[in-house]
């Protein structure tokens, strides 16, 4: 798979916001969600009309494990402002334990991310199933408010 | 210091021009035929026959290609699906951009071959340079003598430019065309085997100082220059094109050298004789 | 005499037959650099030493002759002997195929480039050797020498700890200036012996993972995603800080991980057998879990 | 000869980058640098990176491009850059220079991406009185440590002050610029001090054409790594490869630095590569440096600098390597 640019960049660059209307800047969220679960998820939440922010882009992937430190740097460098890793509760990877690894390379890669400068709170990992429509509705709307909290990211980009 | 002579270069050495595909020919299940023309209708260049050019998709990636022929308002590269780029130009249509940059390379020894008999060996995709020449000779039939084509592939269905070889070339006046495959199939009527056999096969005389015009994958070309060598070919008159890596065209990126010599300026075409002097490094 | 030893035993092994080739160190261009040594004939064995300079790690070239017939040997350190562990791990390398000639090493020196030869006693340590916690081989089929006494390793983590207590911006602008420097060469991964993928994600492969561009985004998308690679696998030889030709500093990288991974997972040390299983490579069920 | 005191140099850089932007050696940089007033220069040895990215960058771009659906469009990136001064540069360096000038200037095409930066800089360069490195052989590859003179401006290195020469018509007019800085001198050039490494490069090139399947390549080949910190720091290497960044529709080709140490550098598009093995590759390193180049543009490839030899990771000495090809014995 590719993180095609285009997908990330649909959106306006979001440095150009009108003066004295900074509220207005939606932030970018790269979510990779597994596609067992949280895909689901997200689909349930969808279905069911629960309003979330449109800040979320979602790419699928088989497996919460499936995410490696290149896609979430890839996805900084193309203007993510936060990026997400999402899958099955532990215990329910559809691949048995593929979850259980994502768990410690997440700590791991967002270790190393706070260590290079970048602030943790732009790459998050969460467990939402496919029946967590409401988790869903509620964790992306979360990560949105504490991005905007952080602002727009400038680190790693390699876009204008 | 940096006043050099430049040679004649329609196009900035590194920097393309646009162009059109204007028409494609399916050749073969993976080879295609791209016309490409300038926006304006023009011919982008007018390579020798052997030259090449440098063809990109703008935002896929650019690459060395033959030249396959000619046309007054057009150049057309044969190519066959082997990548990223190749496998994007298969998927495009008539109308797609493209841009070009050249003529590059040599070309074919055009006046050593003049009066003479001449004999194109092509294997596969190899026939498409050789295809710039042989229309080079048809279209100036009086300076050359007679012209015999030994073309094979691996079937009946891989066999390029079919309208030439079934059609336009046997018609032209003392032009002979052979044909082989590896496999056949059952409308196939012709000969079957490997280029090399068909070679020795067919014997074609090296008298009257006959040259051989030959290009296709390099363990056909290893096996038919032995035939050729049975058949009592000299070696100044063996004539091949070369493969290599290439990112700039100009003898400046570095890549296509085979010993000292840059296959992109002194190349692609080479004699066998000179090739002997040069490292077996391609 | 270390090197007397190393000269006999090789001489023995290619002699006999046993081994077709020995990989060594010899001395190199300058009295401070010792450099590897591929012996194949018997009488060649006098080109072997063993002194303070002997910096390389030879492991990585055992990937060279994996396919060779017959058997290969090679002059393990400490650091040597826990990268061959790490590879025979990961299939890399056949034990069998292996002849590990064990030397137990007192730490590597280095001398001011264009000086006179002088005592080796008085020169310091080379950085890598500094923090070593393995000095004795962990694998061997002969030991040549004596085992020594690990050196006080308490300064492991100190420049890594000294990163960690900047600001997020600072840290971003300590790394930017050092990755800016970053001139690509690759090194650092041709060194490495935990870099032993034939075709590697940073290779023109199509993948496009990373871009040819010197600039500093793609800088940053090479050396975390090489850290993360190895992360688990790094046995902390230093190799990769010591060929920067930019001196970038790699091990405040690596030893961030190895730090990190020790602190949330367990202690591990990579390469100290092959039976522990790196920590990427397994799980607990209540391995901690404090972003949810 | 006309010469400026040491202390002085700083005065001329300050008048001269009214009118150039000048580039000097910096102490604790790695390359040459933008001068700014009050800088610490770095003038008593070679600078790790070579000056060659000066004229030709690691990364340059070559032209943008556009594209909506099958149309598309591009345009030249192409400019005329500010006057430059390169400041500082040793012989060994100038003569990488001018082996970059057959490359790019030569041969039927005029790279205009190079030419631009090179006919808009004006060379000074500082001659060293002995091996500024324990590493240096410049001498053994028949360059003079002391002079040029393929510069604008030569310095010659007296102690307390430099020898200021002009070697061009552009340098003359430059000396006469700034006279009131110069000053007249009786002071000789010292003697060059005994280089350290020393070799003997006669018919080297032409036994290395007899020596392309010698099983020497496959022996010093074992301990090469295949990086590419030998040609990025090498001031002649000067292979480049062509790539581009696409974001959506917008993109820009580029071009920048590659290795023929790199094992996917010579493999086609099909998967077949004629020098797939770290011997070939080695071996054509080695040749191109010695005995293709020499052929091709008659000016050998290696100027002795020495950065290879201070930085290759396994002490892969060029030095050692001539001498055991000229050990050989060809029967």
């Amino acid at each position: 798979m590719s993180l095609d640019t285009e997908a990330v960049q649909q959106q306006p660059a979001t440095a150009a916001q009108p003066e004295g209307a900074p509220q207005e800047w939606e932030p970018r969220i790269v979510g990779f969600a597994c596609n067992w679960c949280t895909y689901a998820g997200a689909d349930l939440a969808g279905l069911s009309r629960l309003q979330y922010p449109p800040s979320i882009r979602l790419i699928r992937v088989p497996c919460s494990g499936r995410v490696n430190p290149q896609f979430v740097i890839r996805a900084f460098q193309r203007g993510a402002d936060g990026v997400l890793v999402a899958g099955c509760h532990p215990g329910d990877c559809h691949y048995s334990t593929g979850n259980y690894f994502t768990r410690r390379r997440f700590l791991l890669m967002q270790n190393m991310l706070q260590y290079m400068g970048m602030d943790p709170r732009r790459f998050q990992a969460r467990w939402i199933s496919g029946s967590e429509g409401p988790k869903f509705q509620q964790v992306i709307t979360q990560m949105t408010e504490d991005i905007k909290a952080l602002g727009p990211n400038r680190k790693m980009r390699d876009v204008e | 210091m940096t006043q050099v002579a430049v040679a004649e270069n329609p196009v900035s050495p590194l920097v393309p021009i646009v162009g059109k595909i204007i028409k494609i020919v399916t050749e073969t299940p993976d080879v295609k035929t791209f016309h490409v023309s300038t926006p304006d209708g023009n011919k982008p260049f007018t390579p020798a026959p052997g030259q090449l050019g440098m063809l990109s998709l703008l935002n896929v990636g650019e690459a060395m290609f033959s030249i396959t022929t000619q046309g007054p308002n057009h150049l057309e590269f044969a190519i066959k699906k082997t990548g990223v780029l190749t496998d994007a130009l298969h998927e495009s249509e008539v109308g797609q951009t493209v841009a070009v940059r050249g003529p590059y390379g040599n070309g074919f020894p055009i006046e050593f071959c003049k009066g003479k008999d001449l004999l194109f060996i092509g294997g596969g995709i190899g026939l498409a340079p050789v295809r710039s020449l042989i229309n080079y000779c048809v279209e100036n039939r009086d300076d050359f003598g007679k012209l015999q084509v030994i073309y094979g592939s691996r079937s009946p269905a891989d066999l390029v430019f079919k309208d030439d070889i079934l059609t336009n070339w046997p018609q032209v006046r003392d032009m002979q065309v052979d044909l082989t495959v590896d496999r056949g199939d059952d409308t196939w009527q012709g000969n079957v085997g490997f280029v090399p056999a068909f070679i020795e096969q067919l014997a074609p005389s090296p008298e009257g100082d006959k040259v051989c015009i030959l290009c296709g994958p390099p363990i056909m070309i290893k096996f038919c220059l032995q035939s050729l060598a049975k058949l009592g070919f000299k070696n100044e008159n063996i004539i091949t094109t070369l493969e290599m890596r290439m990112k700039c065209g100009v003898g400046k990126c570095g890549r296509c050298n085979i010993g000292s010599c840059y296959v992109c300026l002194d190349g692609p075409v080479f004699s066998l004789a000179q090739l002997q002097t040069m490292p077996p490094e391609y | 005499m270390i090197t007397e030893k190393m000269r006999d035993v090789a001489k023995d092994l290619l002699t006999k037959g046993e081994v077709n080739m020995v990989i060594g160190w010899e001395k190199g261009t300058f009295w401070y650099n010792s450099t590897p040594v591929f012996i194949t004939k018997a009488e060649d064995v006098e080109r072997l030493v063993f002194d303070e300079f002997c910096t390389n790690n030879l492991a990585k070239y055992l990937l060279d002759y994996k396919t060779a017939e017959g058997k290969v040997a090679i002059f393990v350190k400490g650091c040597d002997a826990r990268a061959v562990n790490r590879l025979m791990q990961d299939q890399q390398v056949q034990r069998d195929k292996v002849y590990l000639l064990g030397i137990p090493c007192g730490g590597m020196k280095e001398a001011a480039p264009g000086t006179q030869p002088q005592a080796t006693e008085g020169l310091p340590l080379v950085e890598k050797c500094q923090n070593c916690t393995s000095p004795n081989p962990v694998v061997f089929d002969v030991l040549l020498g004596d085992q020594v006494s690990v050196r006080d390793t308490q300064n492991r983590f100190a420049a890594v700890e000294k990163l960690e207590a900047l600001g997020t911006d600072e840290k971003y602008a300590y790394w930017g200036e050092m990755f800016d420097k970053c001139i690509r060469c690759y090194a650092c991964r041709n060194v490495c012996p935990a870099c032993s993928c034939r075709e590697c994600a940073f290779d023109g492969n199509g993948l496009n993972w990373l871009g040819k561009q010197n600039n500093l985004q793609e800088n940053q998308m090479f050396n975390i995603t090489r850290a993360m690679h190895v992360a688990g696998r790094c046995i902390e030889c230093g190799e990769c800080e010591r060929v920067c030709p930019m001196d970038l500093p790699l091990m405040a990288i690596n030893r961030k991980v190895i730090k990190d991974l020790n602190e949330l997972f367990g202690a591990y040390e990579a390469g100290m057998d092959v039976e522990n299983r790196p920590p990427l490579g397994q799980f607990k069920l209540e391995d901690p879990e404090k972003f949810m | 000869m006309k010469a400026i005191a040491k202390t002085q140099i700083s005065e001329l850089l300050n008048q001269v980058a009214r009118e150039y932007n000048v580039l000097v050696p910096v102490a604790g940089a790695d390359k040459y640098a933008p001068y700014t007033p009050g800088i610490e220069l770095k003038l008593n040895s070679r600078t790790l990176l070579p000056p060659k990215d000066v004229f030709f960058p690691q990364t340059e771009k070559m032209y943008k491009f556009s594209t909506d659906g099958m149309e598309g469009s591009l345009d030249s990136l192409l400019t005329t850059p500010k006057p430059q001064l390169l400041f500082g540069i040793r012989p060994c360096d100038v003569k990488s220079i001018h082996c970059l000038d057959h490359v790019f200037l030569s041969k039927g095409f005029v790279d205009e991406f190079y030419a631009a930066k090179r006919d808009n800089t004006f060379l000074i360069s500082i001659g060293c009185n002995g091996p500024a490195e324990s590493t240096c052989f410049c001498q053994s590859m028949g360059i003079n440590p002391q002079d040029t003179d393929e510069v604008d401006v030569h310095l010659f290195d007296l102690g307390s002050q430099y020898g200021v020469v002009p070697k061009s018509a552009k340098g003359e007019a430059f000396v006469a610029k700034y006279a009131a800085l110069f000053a007249e001198t009786t002071e000789e050039v010292p003697a060059v001090a005994e280089f350290t490494l020393n070799l003997e490069l006669d018919g080297v090139s032409e036994k290395l054409a007899q020596m392309f399947e010698h099983p020497l390549w496959e022996e010093v080949s074992r301990k090469c790594i295949g990086c590419g910190a030998c040609t990025y720091l090498c001031p002649t290497c000067h292979c480049f490869d062509v790539s581009a960044r696409v974001a959506g529709t917008q993109g820009f080709r580029f071009r920048c630095w590659d290795s023929c140490m790199f094992s996917d550098y010579t493999r086609m598009a099909g998967g077949h590569n004629p020098r797939p093995s770290k011997k070939e590759r080695v071996r054509n390193r080695f040749l191109h440096k010695l005995q293709y180049f020499p052929e091709r543009y008659g000016d050998s490839l290696c100027t002795g600098c020495g950065r290879c030899l201070s930085k290759c990771p396994v002490n892969m000495d060029i030095t050692n390597i001539i001498k055991q090809v000229r050990e050989v014995d060809l029967v």
